[in-house]
């Protein structure tokens, strides 16, 4: 059944990148890019990294597929609802597409993956993250709230009462 | 909930040679589908409560004629709705005008998952059930804006525009009234949160008057964060004073405008799974959830009293609008506070069901944002965000804080 | 901060658009939610009233009067009827006189409910809708009892009443108005005082008095600005100089004179007035009298012009007569108030987002009816 | 101020400009003008001292016969001193121009695309001029004496009146 399932989000992932990269409607480009990104966040669930793919939705399709599409609805003239792209330099993009190819599967076939996997029981992950951020990665953590905090200054000081 | 189904469908002999994941597929299917089921039935209802609740507050009748007392007008509407002609507008974008809506319903009846319904009724016990519900919830922007955009229509994307900037904005506040909780609890699974909450204390910690240990009682800030918390989900679920996004005086009906017959309904569908969603969570995370209030001994006494209580009062009213006697209610409330008092362990057997005080409380949260719904008027799309921005985001960022120092002065956590 | 300018988008709202009141379309401008221009573009209920009432005589043209300004038809046939009785040199039995005002009064009542009610629709609140339609359909009733219709009466004939009031009528219009002054506490307990509504209306579509004088606008929308003009005042008809009543004007409770709460708060203070004045007529009312005695048997009118103008709920309801002597007008003119009163819309809402634009609609209180004719 | 003075005031300024002056029993008193003088007029009514007209209240056109000249009446009324004066000029019927007064009272903006539309008075120096109330590709001016509706209208046909 869970194979099942992974298989599924694979073809999923596959179809939504391919949709992404091939597709001449550019909205329909970036709201194929949400199934891709909700896939991955499936792989996710499958490597045991729950925190991590709740993270990803909500970081990618709630805040940054958002930002996509408004950019490309406000740089255009929204009027006319059809935008299409086309791909250029088809060649050269096939080069490095094979290139990159061949530098995955040198890595990655020499490796005997079905003898090595060893199923790993569930642990929560959620507990162990916040204990590293508060101790650890201090630091780091409080620099990012910082950002962050910054951020939601600036958004709150451009929401302006009177436009 | 769905491996405990399975286990019990393997239970059976004739059954048990279909094998663990073939029972857990079936579970998990029958999960879903009893999901699906109460968020579809859910909305049914409450269309009918909400246009009883609307009619009564505007001194009307509301639906009459199909079934007693109008029960099965929805019924009937949805009959309608789905014989409706499939209408795509010739200029709109037909694969996003299909998925749009369909985007929206799944993404807020998947939330369903994690909710705890009473202390054994959940379908997914996570242990990050609270940032699931936050970040699934957070697509139905996305279905939103495709179904705006995919309409090809002025008004649609003026309402799908309006509705992404209003959702993303109050995302950030209601983040972290939450954040505020979690840290009181220590935990993002939902039912631990709940359990969290049994029992009783003071009002505050301090304050001497007795009350369940919920979380609007925990603290002065979370009494607040409750209230921010209710305000900033009434804006993300669009319900008016905040229904800006399908202002139907201004945008015609926003980014719903084309849509018709089923279509349309998927939308009603999911709004009221919104609605219903954030009165769980309410209740989950603020009023404990399936906790009884009365759940210990002499509470479930003082319980029942306060019920014959409100019951003798109901009569009392009954005779005097309506000029007739209406005993039942009365009696059948005596006589369950006497047995109650003579047998305590009844009373708290009576008064314990989880998924009884669970709806108790989602019901009257749903009934608060219908009466907000139907006396406010609606904001204007800049004071929303300035609502937003400039005074919900700073109290709430003030109230986690407020959580932190009161916790550490009642010594809840210490350095 | 400087603003940025997107590329101006033309919006047409209406003409079928819940909130413009009728087949009105507005072209809107809009540089995102900013209206930049706003073009009505009206005709779309033109019935030709003007024409009609150039080929048919004196006394049939009173129901296409009402049929203009449906929401005030009794003041529209008062107008009418005032008109051509003035043409004429018809006196008016008192008992005549006083039901006119009495239901002209109701009227404006009635009236004034669709407008807090619709305003408060426009601007989300649908509660306050309902309240108001429940006080208006007690009128509803009153008028029924009286003329046998509820929404176009032809009651006010010219030189007196279709018939006199039915017995039982003042007990229950006294019932009524003992009631009234309670629903407008609770109209300004769920409405008026809402901070939201508040937020909605208060400095929307300010209105100098400069520029409503100098667009024709009349009536309460005038009144909000704080100009004393009240036509039952200034230029009294029929028998108004016996009443006491004040003019209620815009001050700027909320925000600034002339914004889009002052125009909805007149309303309200003009309902209580519109009581009071049908208290007083009520307590006075002749108990003898046929209201029928006056109406003349043919109705030629001698030859001349006129333009005779009285306050219709929307205000300034003028009706140019020429007259050649025949029993059917040469020219008939109607000046609508709401007419002028909507012409002044891109003046005042200019700026303003589109919420705020239907704001500014709903508190000028329009009926496409007598806009188109 | 009584009309009389109001005429005896306008005459003097203006002198052939103003044609003359009609007071009958059944008549608003009213002051006969020229159609090319009518915004100068206008301006002085309005900005004068003594006069202060701020405000039209009615704008009609009129057409008595079908055969004689169209005429354009003017209702103006002032709030401050509270009096009336009725204006009324005659345009030709084939070439019917009367000056717009569009810009010195916006009230007449509306009014008189409405005249224009009913009755064909063209408006010189109206900032927009065209129909308001009948479709902009309709033709002739119904409210004319002599109009004679067109059999169809976009294929529809147009009912005759008596």
């Amino acid at each position: 059944m869970a194979e099942f399932i992974f298989w599924i989000i694979w073809v999923l992932i596959i179809a939504s990148a391919a949709l992404v990269a091939f597709g001449n409607n550019l909205i329909h480009s970036v709201f194929a890019l949400m199934g891709t990104f909700l896939g991955v966040a499936g792989i996710y669930i499958f490597l045991n990294a729950d925190f991590l793919a709740v993270t990803q939705i909500v970081v990618y399709v709630g805040g940054i597929l958002v930002l996509l599409v408004f950019g490309i609805m406000l740089t255009n003239q929204i009027t006319t609802a059809r935008i299409s792209q086309s791909s250029v330099q088809k060649g050269l993009g096939v080069l490095v597409v094979l290139g990159l190819l061949t530098i995955i599967l040198t890595a990655v076939l020499p490796h005997d993956w079905v003898g090595s996997i060893t199923p790993m029981a569930f642990n929560e992950t959620v507990e162990g993250i916040g204990r590293l951020l508060f101790t650890d990665y201090l630091i780091l953590f409080e620099i990012a709230s910082v950002l962050l905090l910054g951020a939601l200054i600036g958004a709150a000081t451009l929401a302006r009462k009177e436009l | 909930m769905i491996q405990s189904l399975a286990n019990w469908i393997l239970s059976f002999d004739i059954l048990a040679g279909m094998g663990n994941p073939v029972a857990w597929g079936l579970s998990l299917f029958v999960v879903s589908a009893l999901i699906f089921v109460f968020v579809a039935l859910n909305a049914i209802v409450l269309v009918y409560i909400e246009r009883k609740v609307s009619a009564f507050m505007q001194v009307r009748l509301g639906p009459m004629r199909v079934g007693k007392f109008g029960s099965l007008q929805t019924v009937a509407d949805a009959l309608k709705l789905l014989q409706k002609e499939d209408i795509i507008p010739q200029m709109a974008d037909k694969i996003l005008f299909v998925i749009g809506p369909w985007v929206i319903l799944v993404a807020s009846v998947v939330t369903f998952a994690a909710i705890p319904f009473s202390d054994t009724l959940l379908a997914a016990n996570m242990n990050i059930g609270l940032f699931y519900v936050v970040s699934i919830s957070s697509i139905v922007v996305l279905g939103i804006v495709m179904a705006g955009w995919a309409s090809n229509n002025k008004w649609s994307l003026y309402g799908a525009m309006r509705s992404a900037a209003q959702i993303i904005s109050y995302e950030i506040p209601v983040g972290i009234t939450l954040i505020a909780v979690v840290a009181v609890v220590g935990s993002l699974n939902l039912q631990t949160i709940v359990i969290a909450q049994g029992g009783t204390g003071n009002l505050f910690h301090w304050i001497p008057i007795p009350l369940p240990n919920w979380f609007v009682f925990h603290d002065p800030f979370l009494f607040l964060a409750a209230f921010i918390y209710l305000t900033g989900a009434t804006a993300e679920i669009n319900r008016t004073p905040f229904d800006i996004p399908e202002s139907e005086s201004e945008l015609v009906a926003g980014f719903m405008t084309e849509f018709s017959g089923l279509r349309w309904a998927l939308f009603f569908l999911s709004e009221y799974a919104n609605a219903t969603l954030v009165a769980f969570l309410v209740s989950i995370i603020f009023l404990g959830g399936w906790q009884s209030p009365f759940s210990t001994y002499g509470g479930a006494q003082v319980g029942f009293s306060i019920l014959t209580l409100l019951a003798i009062m109901w009569t009392v009213f009954v005779k005097i609008k309506a000029k007739r006697l209406s005993i039942f209610p009365v009696g059948l409330s005596l006589v369950i506070t006497l047995c109650a008092w003579l047998f305590p362990g009844f009373a708290l057997w009576l008064a314990s069901p989880g998924l009884f005080w669970m709806l108790l409380k989602v019901a009257s949260i749903i009934f608060l944002l219908m009466w907000f719904r139907w006396t406010f008027p609606r904001l204007r799309v800049d004071q929303l965000m300035y609502v937003s921005w400039k005074v919900i985001l700073p109290i709430s960022l003030i109230n986690l804080m407020g959580v932190a120092v009161w916790m550490w002065l009642t010594g809840e956590i210490q350095f | 901060m400087g603003r940025l300018h997107a590329e101006e988008m033309v919006l047409n709202m209406g003409p079928q658009h819940p909130s413009t009141h009728g087949v009105l379309r507005l072209k809107l401008r809009t540089d995102g939610e900013i209206v930049s221009h706003i073009e009505p573009v009206i005709g779309y209920l033109h019935r030709s009233f003007e024409k009609h009432a150039e080929n048919l005589e004196y006394q049939m043209v009173t129901p296409f009067t009402g049929r203009c300004d449906y929401l005030g038809a009794m003041g529209s046939e008062h107008g009418y009827a005032m008109a051509v009785e003035k043409m004429m040199g018809i006196e008016l039995p008192e008992r005549v006189e006083y039901l006119r005002v009495i239901f002209a009064e109701l009227q404006r009542i009635a009236s004034h409910l669709v407008a807090l009610g619709t305003f408060g629709l426009d601007v989300g609140a649908i509660t306050p809708f309902i309240y108001c339609f429940r006080e208006r359909e007690l009128i509803l009733d009153l008028f029924e009892m009286a003329s046998g219709a509820r929404l176009l009466y032809n009651y006010i004939w010219i030189g007196g009443l279709a018939h006199d009031i039915p017995p039982g009528f003042v007990e229950k219009t006294y019932e009524f108005l003992d009631a009234f002054d309670k629903h407008v506490a609770e109209y300004n307990q769920i409405l008026t005082g809402n901070k939201i509504f508040i937020e909605r209306a208060a400095d929307i579509g300010v209105m100098t008095p400069e520029i409503a004088i100098n667009y024709g606008v009349t009536g309460p929308s005038l009144r909000a600005s704080g100009v004393n003009i009240d036509i039952r005042r200034t230029q009294p008809y029929s028998i108004y100089d016996r009443f006491d009543f004040d003019v209620p004007l815009g001050e700027g409770i909320h925000g600034t004179v002339g914004d889009s709460w002052d125009r909805y708060y007149v309303r309200v203070l003009e309902m209580k007035e519109s009581a009071k004045i049908v208290r007083q007529a009520l307590d006075q009312l002749p108990v003898e009298g046929d209201v029928k005695s006056a109406i003349p048997r043919r109705i030629r009118p001698p030859k001349g012009e006129i333009y005779f103008r009285s306050e219709n709920p929307r205000g300034e309801l003028g009706y140019y007569i020429v007259s050649d002597g025949k029993n059917v007008p040469l020219r008939l003119k109607m000046r609508s108030p709401a007419f002028s009163n909507l012409s002044v819309i891109n003046e005042i809402g200019q700026g303003f987002m589109i919420s705020d634009v239907i704001a500014i609609l709903g508190s000028l209180d329009i009926v496409l009816g007598e806009i188109d004719r | 101020m009584k009309e009389q003075e109001i005429y005896a005031d306008l005459s003097a300024k203006f002198g052939d400009k103003i044609i003359e002056f009609v007071e009958e029993e059944t008549l608003n008193p009213t002051v006969i003008v020229k159609p090319a003088a009518l915004d100068e007029i206008c301006n002085y009514l309005k900005d004068s001292e003594d006069l202060q007209f701020d405000s039209l209240m009615n704008l009609a056109g009129h057409d008595a016969d079908g055969e004689s000249d169209l005429s354009v009446i003017y209702h103006l009324y002032s709030t401050s001193i509270k009096h009336y004066i009725t204006l009324k000029t005659f345009a030709s019927r084939d070439t019917p121009a009367v000056k717009s007064i569009a810009k010195i009272y916006r009230t007449a903006d509306w009014h008189e695309r409405e005249a224009y539309d009913l009755y064909g008075i063209i408006f010189e120096g109206h900032p927009d001029l065209k129909r308001i109330l009948m479709e902009e590709d309709w033709e002739g001016y119904p409210l004319r004496k002599d109009y004679v509706a067109a059999e169809f209208y976009r294929g529809m046909r147009i009912e005759k009146v008596k």
